[in-house]
């Protein structure tokens, strides 16, 4: 059975390593400030004992005021998972930091919530309309679309 | 002097014998030779996910079905499961053991499809597939007997099964089992030391078990890597946990390996299967549900071992009688994510049999 | 005026002219008429024997609809091809993409002028044979190119591309193993090969037949060499531009080249038109059919080869063989002409068996990757 | 292996594609009529022609060759039609051409989204006459389920080719499938050469 490690502690963890980087933590997950994304998802890909090698998936929902993305890591070598998320704000350009350096499976996913959300990643190498053609008038999956 | 080509740009897809759908792969060529490939995806974008907010719990199995249209029941399991979850709903035991059953039965039916595509992109003339068609025909008799449809089953309900097995459906699994390692083993004699087959697909698009984890694949792609990672053990569901079977590994990573681990997936699962059939309880095939599920507010995912990998499905729920939002872990989307540079520098036979080995559906790619 | 050899006159056409009014002509025209109707005759045949075994072969029924047991599906399908629209692609080359088909279809008609359907009856009694079947067997290729290159479809360019190169390989190994059959036989006339075989070559050249009948295939795209139109690699290769009657003529083509080199085998290895109670023609067909018959068997068993495999195949494998087996032929010749039958035919056979086992074991199809 | 950016040609192919694809939805918001309508009655041919027309008819319903597309769910059906249990070779239709130009048939097997629309358009030009359609399954006559809200599905294919044969289902069994064939030899064994049809 794969554990779910408890986000509040590992959400202390990374708070000590990078004060100001949590803004919430609950029992399913932690929310984790935009801006220390990348090098935090680093200390958990790299840390020994945590060792999140695997990025099981990304997805993003509209919240109307803010877009928030969450993210589920699993570790293959210890197996356990834990569930964060990370809000961006704006309609208009809403942006988070790419994982793609990171984990290279957050390169399709992260282009898919890029042209059904609307959510830039900064940082992502191709980011471009993946299932939509280019042209395309809004971003589907937003609640305010209309088809 | 050297002598030079010119690159020249050819669109393989979105109609392409061998893409397996409408997937289309824009590759620069020298010669042969594949020097730079962009998979363009899309043709088949029905916008599941957001039809899926304006409907019904109940009302998305259909679409379910339509995701990974060769493993309908899996994707009704993994769906219902997720739901189950969100709404914490019980789910009788007979039902698990028959879930369990249909999910293996579509494994095969679905492994099935997968090796005999492969072996048409090797360029095989038809014969493999037709009959392993024959074959998957009789898996597709199985299910209609339950749900008079072959292909988009749409079967299992929140807190179990739309109805119980008919009483000729257990008899007419046993003949089937007993058939079913026979016809595995024709085929691996058959197939298995062809030197045409390994000379074409042995240490071609190698994927190396570090890259096959980092770029999250799953399923037999990430097996045939050689990385011994299958939720049904790593995190049992339903009763995973009661049956004995093995989780077949690859060595190189190559297309070899991941269609030797399909070939011997099905073995496993035919083992599962009949553990569960000699296991089956009696009892309600189904927990009493109301109509139009109404789950609290919060989110859930569930995930399943499918046939193509990792298919899990994450919901949020407002207290509504549709989900506020659906999103699909789609494992054939994810599984691409190397496809670029396992196809460099490979030929452009290469990349047929590459692409076919890891063995995609584009209803669950696009979505 | 006839010449006897082995023990059988043969009518010898260079020096008699036939004293009917017209000469040669009427032999000619008469001729010409047969192996038209032959060839289109046995190419509908090939097509549903084609069909209809590859539906048996693959547990279905096979076309069964159009006539009794399907046989009119040949025709059907021919006039439905002819009828179709004749599309030709605004960017092609009008002038190379029309003549293609014409250029790549009378190579294959005529390799038949040399093919003997009894004792005598052929249109030509070359003396050189042999070396007109190689040299017009090769010319195809050309039309093939040309189709590949006037269409202005990437995928046909590579098809082309890829047949060339195919067929500059696969010529070699080829001739080399046919030269063993002129070495037993003592001609290079068709005719006079036949007449040479009391018993059929392949007893005496069983490695020579696997090589040509193995490169033979390689040079007419039969299946696993069919990468030249592989449609799950790229649709439909050279022919990928063409439609209506210009299809049917590369389809013609296809069947008529396998024809051919079934004929051909059948006449340098099987023993031509010889056979027992039935009439020689009969014989020749039956004999054309068995070897069509194993290349509709590799066609629906073995996958595809790659290009570079291929190349390596020639190379590597048939090139090395076809000279041991043209070394072993001459040495047999020469030293012992007179040996009995069938002493040779179990030494040919052993020499066979392991030379391919050796070579089998030195050579694997998917090592070493040759650049082309 | 790092990823290399995209060129800016590329993105530039990308946008007309794109623009194409706008294009084509704006065009086509009505469904296209059948090529011939279905119960016409016989027009008067003399002997000889109505002679030919069996004959040339004959031989087009014997072998009508199928293109190899296949987008979706139904496509799976369609290679079960193919294979041994339901062994549509027996009309002769086993010939699944590659390239579209020697094919005589679309069997539409799938959804068709707006992304795919202008590829089938071409597709269907590509092919030489005489040519005809079958639509098959739910989306592919009407876009099924997909059709009610769905941005990116086309409510069927007739709003971009002619559409000669319609075949309901989600996905048609293989019967169906067959079923739908037979409908479209005996339009077939209508035609004349007298008229310009389809």
């Amino acid at each position: 059975m794969t554990a779910v490690l408890s986000p509040r502690n590992i959400a202390d963890r990374l708070e000590k390593e990078f004060p100001g980087s949590i803004v919430s933590s609950d029992d399913n997950s932690f929310e984790m400030n935009s801006t220390f994304l990348v090098p935090a998802a680093r200390f958990l890909k790299d840390t020994p004992g945590l060792d999140f090698d695997f990025l099981s998936y990304i997805t993003g929902i509209d919240r109307y005021d803010h877009f928030e993305l969450v993210y589920h890591l699993v570790s293959l070598k210890h197996n356990h998972s834990l569930t964060f998320k990370v809000r961006c704000y704006g309609r208009d350009n809403p942006s988070a930091p790419s994982l793609t350096p990171v984990w290279r499976g957050a390169d399709f996913q992260e282009r898919e919530i890029f042209d059904l959300l609307g959510v830039r990643f900064e940082g992502h190498p191709n980011l471009k309309r993946i299932v939509l053609w280019e042209g395309f008038d809004g971003h589907p999956l937003r609640k305010d679309f209309l088809g | 002097m050297t002598l030079k080509t010119e690159p020249f740009v050819v669109n393989i897809g979105p109609q392409h014998p061998s893409t397996h759908g409408v997937f289309r792969l824009r590759t620069t060529l020298d010669g042969e030779v594949i020097v730079d490939v962009e998979p363009i995806f899309g043709y088949l974008h029905r916008g599941i996910e957001k039809l899926a907010e304006e409907r019904t719990y109940g009302g998305i199995i259909p679409l379910t079905d339509r995701l990974d249209y060769l493993a309908s029941m899996s994707n009704n399991m993994g769906y219902c499961m997720a739901v189950e979850k969100l709404a914490g709903i019980e789910v009788p035991e007979r039902a698990e053991y028959l879930r369990v059953i249909l999910a293996e039965l579509q494994r095969i039916a679905s492994h099935l499809i997968g090796v005999g595509a492969f072996f048409n992109d090797l360029g095989a003339m038809m014969t493999p597939i037709v009959y392993m068609i024959r074959e998957r025909e009789k898996i597709v008799d199985l299910f209609e007997m339950l749900c008079g449809q072959r292909l988009t089953y749409n079967f299992m309900r929140f807190g179990g099964l739309s109805q119980d097995i008919p009483e000729e459906f257990l008899p007419a699994l046993r003949k089937f089992l007993d058939q079913m390692p026979r016809f595995i083993d024709e085929y691996d004699q058959l197939l298995m030391d062809n030197e045409i087959v390994l000379a074409r697909s042995k240490d071609v698009g190698v994927l190396p078990a570090e890259t096959a984890i980092n770029i999250s694949a799953s399923g037999p792609v990430l097996r045939g890597s050689g990385v011994k990672w299958d939720i049904r053990k790593a995190d049992p569901y339903s009763v995973y946990d009661r049956f004995e079977f093995d989780i077949p590994t690859g060595t190189a990573g190559d297309a070899y390996d991941r269609y030797r681990v399909k070939v011997e997936e099905m073995r496993q699962s035919l083992r599962i299967i009949e553990q569960a059939v000699a296991q089956l309880p009696g009892g309600p095939f189904r927990s009493k549900v109301p109509f139009l599920v109404r789950p609290p507010v919060g989110e859930a995912y569930a995930h399943i071992e499918s046939a193509r990998g990792d298919l899990g499905f994450y919901l949020v729920s407002d207290n509504s009688i549709a989900p506020y939002r659906f999103h699909v872990r789609a494992p054939s989307l994810i599984n691409l994510t190397a496809l670029r540079e396992m196809l460099i520098g490979w030929k452009v036979a290469d990349a047929i049999i590459i692409f076919g080995s890891i063995d995609i559906v584009m209803g669950e790619v696009d979505r | 005026m006839n010449i006897v050899y082995h023990g059988i006159a043969v009518p010898d056409m260079k020096q008699l002219p036939p004293d009917w009014p017209g000469g040669f002509f009427w032999h000619w025209l008469v001729f010409t008429v047969i192996i038209f109707t032959f060839v289109f005759t046995l190419v509908m045949a090939f097509t549903w024997v084609e069909r209809r075994g590859l539906g048996r072969m693959q547990s279905r029924l096979g076309p069964n609809r159009a006539g009794p047991f399907g046989i009119l599906q040949p025709v059907a399908d021919a006039i439905k091809v002819l009828l179709k629209e004749d599309i030709v692609p605004s960017r092609s080359d009008r002038i190379v993409h029309w003549l293609a088909p014409v250029v790549a279809f009378f190579p294959a008609l005529l390799i038949f002028a040399v093919v003997p359907f009894q004792n005598g009856a052929l249109l030509a009694d070359l003396d050189i044979g042999i070396l007109y079947v190689v040299a017009i067997s090769s010319v195809s290729t050309v039309g093939i190119f040309m189709a590949g290159w006037g269409s202005s479809n990437k995928f046909s360019l590579l098809g082309a591309m890829r047949n060339v190169a195919a067929v500059v390989s696969y010529e070699m190994p080829l001739v080399l193993a046919v030269i063993g059959v002129v070495l037993i036989a003592g001609s290079l006339s068709m005719n006079q090969i036949v007449l040479a075989q009391d018993i059929p070559l392949i007893l005496l050249q069983p490695l020579g037949f696997l090589i040509v009948f193995i490169a033979g295939c390689a040079e007419i795209n039969r299946s696993p060499f069919d990468l030249m139109e592989a449609d799950s690699e790229i649709v439909a290769g050279f022919h990928t531009e063409y439609s209506g009657m210009k299809f049917a003529m590369f389809y013609l083509v296809e069947y008529a080249e396998a024809l051919a080199l079934s004929a051909i085998i059948a006449t340098l290895f099987l023993g031509g038109w010889r056979g027992p109670v039935l009439p020689p023609w009969l014989w020749l067909v039956i004999k054309v059919f068995a070897v069509f018959f194993l290349m509709v068997w590799t066609r629906t068993t073995l996958p595809r080869i790659r290009i570079d495999q291929l190349m390596a195949l020639a190379w590597k494998f048939l090139f090395p063989l076809a000279l041991i087996n043209l070394a072993i032929t001459g040495l047999q010749v020469v030293a012992w002409p007179d040996a009995l039958p069938w002493t040779m035919i179990i030494v040919n056979f052993a020499i066979a068996a392991v030379l391919i086992v050796l070579w089998s074991r030195l050579f694997k199809v998917g090592w070493g990757r040759v650049e082309v | 292996m790092e990823i290399v950016p995209e060129r800016p040609s590329l993105i530039e192919l990308d946008r007309h594609e794109g623009q194409v694809i706008e294009d084509m939805k704006a065009a086509s918001n009505r469904p296209l009529s059948d090529p011939v309508a279905w119960l016409e009655e016989d027009i008067e041919r003399n002997i000889l022609l109505t002679t030919v027309d069996a004959m040339i008819n004959w031989a087009r319903g014997s072998s009508v060759w199928p293109a190899m597309f296949a987008p979706a769910c139904c496509a799976f059906e369609m290679i079960a039609m193919a294979a041994s249990r339901f062994d549509v070779s027996r009309f002769g239709m086993e010939i699944f051409r590659a390239s579209p130009r020697q094919a005589d048939l679309m069997i539409t097997a799938g959804t068709l989204t707006w992304k795919m629309a202008p590829n089938v358009k071409r597709i269907y030009d590509q092919m030489a006459e005489p040519k005809w359609v079958l639509a098959m399954g739910s989306c592919g006559v009407s876009g099924g389920i997909f059709a009610s809200s769905s941005y990116a599905v086309v409510p069927g294919y007739n709003r971009i080719i002619p559409v000669d044969v319609y075949v309901p289902g989600c996905p048609p069994r293989p019967e169906a499938l067959l079923y739908g064939i037979r409908m479209l030899h005996q339009k077939i064994a209508k035609g004349s050469l007298a008229r310009h049809d389809n």
